[in-house]
C-alpha cells in the first residue's frame, strides 16, 4: 500500500483509488479534483514517453486543467469555447461521446479558457487534457 | 483478416500479440493506465489509448473504456491477452454485441470452463477423469459427510476460484469447520462468490497441462504438454517445461487424447489449455484455461508454431494451419519466469525502478519482456518482468543453457528471482526430472533453515 | 574439455562464446580495453584483466598483454572470435608456443588463406572454381596485358586485402595506372603490403558463402549457404539470409560439394567459412574465412545447431558431433545488423552514449547484442551494436518477423541502422529475393536522389 | 579523431595513443604521465562496471599512483615497502612478470608511500593501481 502511495506520487497523480479485494482507498493530494492546479503537457504518451513532464514551471500559474473521464469523442458544446473566453459562471464546455453515452465536461465555475487542447471531433483518452481555466 | 486489434493487456503479452499482430499485416491498438504511460507496449502499438489510472479495476477492468477505445478507433477485434479480461464471459459478450470479435472461445465456453464445478461435470461425461470430488457443498455438515466418502487428505475449493485463493488442505475432520469458513470467506472477499466444493487431494502431484488450438470448422490440434510442477509455495508457476520429464510414453498419449477429447467437447475455437494432476500413472483434469497462457513460449519452442498467430487467424475464421501430424516436438524447451520479487521473502512483489537491465540473447534463447532501464515497476500490477526461454536438443542442454542465460541477465533496481531459478537449474531433483508441485516449497524451506 | 578459456575479444562476440564456454561447463576469462571497462562482456566473463587502452593495437592486439593473461589466470585455451586476432597465424603459433589451444584451425592453413593469391592457387588444385585471375602484378605494364587478356572491367586487389581496401575497379584501359598506383598505396598504408593481383571483374554477382566445420580426425561438414548479397557501398555485409533464395537447387548443390572439397583440400578442422560469387550458374571461390563469421547465427537458427559450441569441441580435441545427413535446414533465417552508423551519410560511425535501449524479443527472434542503456560506445571499434535474427516457416514469413521486430528496436542516444535494415525488408526486389550485391548502393543512391 | 579525443576525455583517461592506419598520434593530459596526480579507486571492473569514478575529490591530493603497464603477476622488490615507508631516491618498488620478463615498477624519484594495493604475487591488468606516492 505504501509502495502505491510513492508510485503515485513519484508519477504525478492527482489522485488515485484502489478498491480491490478487501481494501478501498482514495488517496487525493488535494479535495477537489477538477479544480486541481495540474498542469499537464498534453497527452503525450505515445510521442514522448520518455520525456521529462514541464509540471513544475508550469504549476505557478493557478490555472485548472480539466481532463477526459472517458476515452471517447469529445464535441464541443455551442457557444464553442476558444483561448480567451470568459466565462461568467459553471457551463459546459463539451461533451465526450462514449458508447452512445454523452458525459459533460463543465467549467465548474467562471473563469476565462487558457487553452484548449482538443478539436471538434478528436479521439481521446482517459486523463487527457481538454480546457485549461484561470480563475 | 482483421484490419485493426485492440489489445486489451499490458507488459510482456501485450507486446507478443502486438508483434503477431503485425505480422499478419494487422494495425494495433494498446491500451494503458496512467501508471503504464512509458510501457513498451504503449510504443510498440500502431496507436495508443489511455483507459484509467493505475488500479486495475479503473483502466485494464474498465469496460466502458476499452470498449469504446476499440470503436474510436475502428478497431475491428479485441485481443485480451491472459488474466484481466482474458476469461470474462461477459467481456466477450459486450465485444460480440458492439460487433467487435473477441479474440478466444464462445462466451458460453469461457463461462462454463470458468466454473469449476460445471467445468468438471462437462469434462466428466466426456469421460476425461476428473478428481474424485463433490458438487456444491451447502455446510460444514455436508464437507465432513464428503470428506469421509473421499477419504483424507481432502481439498477444499471456491467454485470460482483461481490462483490459489479460497484454496485449503484439510488433512483431519478436526480442521474442517476452520478451513470451510476462511475459504468460504476468502472466496467471498475475492470473487463475491463464497461457494465451495470438495475434491480429494491428490498428494505431491505434478502438475502438467496440454495445450490445445482449434478453429470455427471444428478443427482441434494438441500441441503436447507442459510441465509446470515447479510452483510457488503460492501455487503459481515459477519454471515451466516440455515435454514433461520422465514422464511414460503411455501416461503422455493418453493426457493428449484426453486433452482433444475435452477440447472436442466442448467445441472448442480457440487457444486454450487443459491442466491435469499427475500422480504415477493417474491423471486428473483440474482446470481449462480459456485464454493463451504465459507460459505459451515453450510449446512455441518445442514445436515451432506461433500459437498467437494462429489463435488470431482462427478468430478471424481461418482454418488451423496445421495438422496434428505436422506438429513435431523437437528437443526440449524450457521457462523461467523473472518476477520482481524477494524470492527469500515469501516472493513478495517488489517496488522500485529498474536501473539497469541486460537481458540474454543467443543461440536457443528466446526473451519475452518488457522490462528496460528506467522502467518504474507500477504496484498495480503482477511481478512478471521477463520470460526467459532456452531450447536444447536435450533436456539437460536446455537447462545448461539457462543457466548460462540466467548468469548473463542483468537487472537492477529491485529484487528478482534470477537468483533462485538459477538455484533450481542446479538442483539435484530438479535436473533428475519429475518433481512435484512440493518441490519449490521444500526447496524454499531447506533453503530458510539454517545447516 | 577446457577446464578455462581466455576470450581475446569483445562486445558480442565475446558474450557469444562466453555463453557457449559456460555451457560446456568451461570457466571465462574475459579480456578488456580500457575503453571497455563498463562492456556486458567482462560482466558476464568469470574473471576479466584488462590488457591496455582503448586503441586496438594497444589493447585487443596486445599479444603479450594477452598471453600473459591466458598464462596467469590458468587458462589453457584462447578463443579469437572475429576480427582482431582471429585470422593471425602468428598468434595462433604464440599460444601454442605457451601451451594455449587456439580454438581455430592451425597456423599454417589461417596463413595460406590469409593470403589471396597462395588461397586461390591452393583451390585451384583442388579444383574448386576461381575467379579469372593473376598472379602478382610487377608493373602497370604487366596490369594493362593482364587486363587485356581478361577483358575489361576487371579489379585490382591487394594480396594481403580484406574489407575493401586496396582494391579498384578498372572500366578501361585509361583508368588502369591511376587505379594500381592508388590501391598499392593504400594496401601500403593498410597491411605494410603494397602487392596486387587482378581478376576479373563479375558484375552485379551475389555474394553467397557456404559454412564448414571440420574436426582434427579429418570429419568435416558444410551446414549450407548463406545469401550476403545485401553490402554497403564500402562491401561490409548488412543483411544475410539463408537458404539463399532463388538459387536453383544444382548451383546450391555444386556450392556445397565445392566447400567440402577446399575444406578436405586444407584438411580444415575448425568452424570457417568460403565465400563464392555467383552470377547466373557460375560460382567463382572468392576467400576462406578461417574462423566463426559475425554472420552464423542465420546458420545457426537455420539448421538449429550451435556452431560456436561445436568449434570450442572440436578445438579440444572432439568429434564432430553431428554428421551431414542430420544437419536439415528448416524454413530461413535472416539477420540484420544494428550497427551505430548513420546510413544517410555514408554509414558514417555515430558515436554517442545509448540513452535507451530495448530490443526485440519473441517468437522465432534471436539478439545478439552488448547494448544497454548507459553505454558509451568507444570510437576504437566497429559500430556493431546488435544482431537481430529472424527465423520463419518461409522466408516471407521470417521478413514480416523481422519487419515487425525491428519496429519494436528501441535505441536512442545514436543513430543505428535499423531503419535502412527496415526499408530492406519492405523493398520489392528484396522481398522478391535474389538480389546482386548492387542492391543496397543503388537503394541508398535512390533515396538519396529528390524524386 | 575529434570522438576519440572526447571519448578519451569523457573516460578520464589521462593518455592515449592511437597509431593505426596513417595515423600516429599521443595525446597526454599531463607531460609526465609516470608521476601524473591521478588518483584511481582500484580496479574495479568487475565489481563495479557502473560505478562512477571518485577521481574529482581524489584529485587535489598531490599523489601518484603508479599503475601496471603490464598484465602479468606482481612482485614485491626487497626491501618491501609499506604505507608509509619514506624514499630518499627512486628505486624499484615491484615488478611485473609478464611472459617471463621483470618489468620494474620505479618511483621515479624520492616521496612517501601513500598506499600500496597489491600484494606480492597477485595478477594485475593493465592500469591496475600498485603504490601511491605523496611527493
Amino acid at each position: 500500500m505504501r509502495s502505491a502511495a510513492q508510485f503515485c506520487a513519484s508519477a504525478g497523480l492527482t489522485r488515485f483509488r484502489i478498491d480491490e479485494e478487501e481494501l478501498a482507498i482514495d488517496v487525493r493530494r488535494s479535495p477537489r479534483p477538477v479544480s486541481t492546479a495540474t498542469a499537464v503537457a498534453g497527452d503525450d504518451a505515445l510521442g514522448s514517453a520518455h520525456s521529462s513532464n514541464g509540471a513544475a514551471t508550469a504549476a505557478e500559474r493557478p490555472s485548472t486543467v480539466l481532463k477526459a473521464e472517458f476515452v471517447g469523442i469529445v464535441r464541443l458544446s455551442r457557444p464553442t469555447v476558444a483561448e480567451g473566453t470568459v466565462l461568467g459562471e459553471d457551463r459546459e464546455l463539451a461533451y465526450v461521446e462514449s458508447l452512445g453515452i454523452r458525459n459533460p465536461v463543465r467549467s465548474g465555475g467562471p473563469g476565462r479558457i487558457s487553452a484548449v487542447y482538443v478539436n471538434d471531433g478528436e479521439p481521446v483518452g482517459y486523463g487527457q487534457p481538454l480546457f485549461a481555466i484561470e480563475a | 483478416m482483421f484490419q485493426r486489434l485492440l489489445i486489451a493487456n499490458r507488459g510482456e503479452i501485450a507486446m507478443r500479440v502486438n508483434r503477431a499482430a503485425h505480422e499478419l499485416g494487422i494495425e494495433t491498438v494498446a491500451i494503458y493506465s496512467e501508471a503504464d504511460r512509458a510501457s513498451l507496449h504503449v510504443r510498440d502499438a500502431d496507436r495508443a489509448f489511455c483507459v484509467g489510472p493505475g488500479p486495475v479495476a479503473r483502466s485494464y477492468l474498465n469496460i466502458p473504456n476499452i470498449i469504446s477505445a476499440a470503436l474510436i478507433s475502428g478497431a475491428d477485434a479485441i485481443h485480451p491477452g491472459y488474466g484481466f479480461l482474458a476469461e470474462n464471459a461477459r467481456f466477450a459478450e459486450i465485444c460480440a454485441d458492439h460487433g467487435l470479435t473477441f479474440v478466444g472461445p464462445a462466451p458460453e465456453t469461457i463461462a462454463s470452463m470458468g466454473d469449476k464445478a460445471t467445468a468438471k461435470a462437462i469434462m466428466a461425461a466426456a469421460k476425461v477423469p476428473t478428481t474424485p470430488g463433490t458438487d456444491i457443498l451447502d455446510s460444514v455438515t455436508d464437507a465432513l459427510v464428503a470428506a469421509n466418502r473421499l477419504g483424507y487428505p481432502v481439498m477444499l475449493k471456491a467454485t470460482a476460484g483461481g490462483g490459489g485463493k479460497g484454496m485449503r488442505e484439510v488433512r483431519t475432520p478436526g480442521e474442517l469447520e476452520h478451513a470451510f469458513a476462511t475459504a468460504q470467506a476468502e472466496a467471498e472477499a475475492n470473487f463475491k462468490d463464497g461457494r465451495l466444493y470438495m475434491e480429494k487431494l491428490i498428494e505431491r502431484p505434478r502438475h502438467v497441462e496440454v495445450q490445445v488450438i482449434g478453429d470455427r470448422f471444428g478443427n482441434v490440434v494438441h500441441v503436447g504438454e507442459r510441465d509446470c510442477s515447479v510452483q510457488k509455495p503460492s501455487h503459481q508457476k515459477l519454471v515451466e517445461e516440455a515435454p514433461a520429464p520422465r514422464l511414460d510414453a503411455k501416461t503422455r498419449a493418453r493426457l493428449h487424447d484426453v486433452a482433444l477429447s475435452a477440447a472436442r467437447a466442448v467445441k472448442y475455437g480457440s487457444a486454450g489449455t487443459l491442466e491435469f494432476l499427475v500422480s504415477g500413472d493417474d491423471v486428473y483434469f483440474m482446470e481449462m484455461n480459456t485464454r493463451i497462457q504465459v507460459e505459451h513460449p515453450v510449446t512455441e519452442m518445442l514445436y515451432g508454431v506461433d500459437l498467437v498467430k494462429e489463435q488470431i487467424r482462427v478468430a478471424a475464421g481461418e482454418k488451423l494451419s496445421f495438422e496434428q501430424e505436422r506438429l513435431v516436438p523437437h528437443g526440449h524447451a524450457i521457462e523461467c519466469r523473472i518476477n520482481a520479487e524477494e524470492a527469500s521473502n515469501h516472493f513478495a512483489p517488489a517496488a522500485g525502478t529498474l536501473t539497469d537491465v541486460a537481458l540474454p540473447g543467443g543461440f536457443g534463447v528466446r526473451v519475452d519482456s518488457h522490462a528496460y532501464a528506467g522502467l518504474a515497476i507500477p504496484p498495480f500490477y503482477d511481478s512478471l518482468l521477463a520470460k526467459i526461454v532456452t531450447h536444447g536438443a536435450s533436456r539437460i542442454e536446455a537447462i545448461d543453457r539457462m543457466d548460462a542465460a540466467l548468469g548473463d541477465t542483468w537487472i537492477a533496481g529491485v529484487n528478482t528471482t534470477v537468483g533462485i531459478c538459477r538455484t533450481i537449474m542446479r538442483d539435484d531433483a530438479f535436473r533428475h526430472g519429475g518433481v512435484g508441485i512440493d518441490f519449490l516449497p521444500s526447496l524454499m524451506t531447506a533453503a530458510a533453515t539454517p545447516t
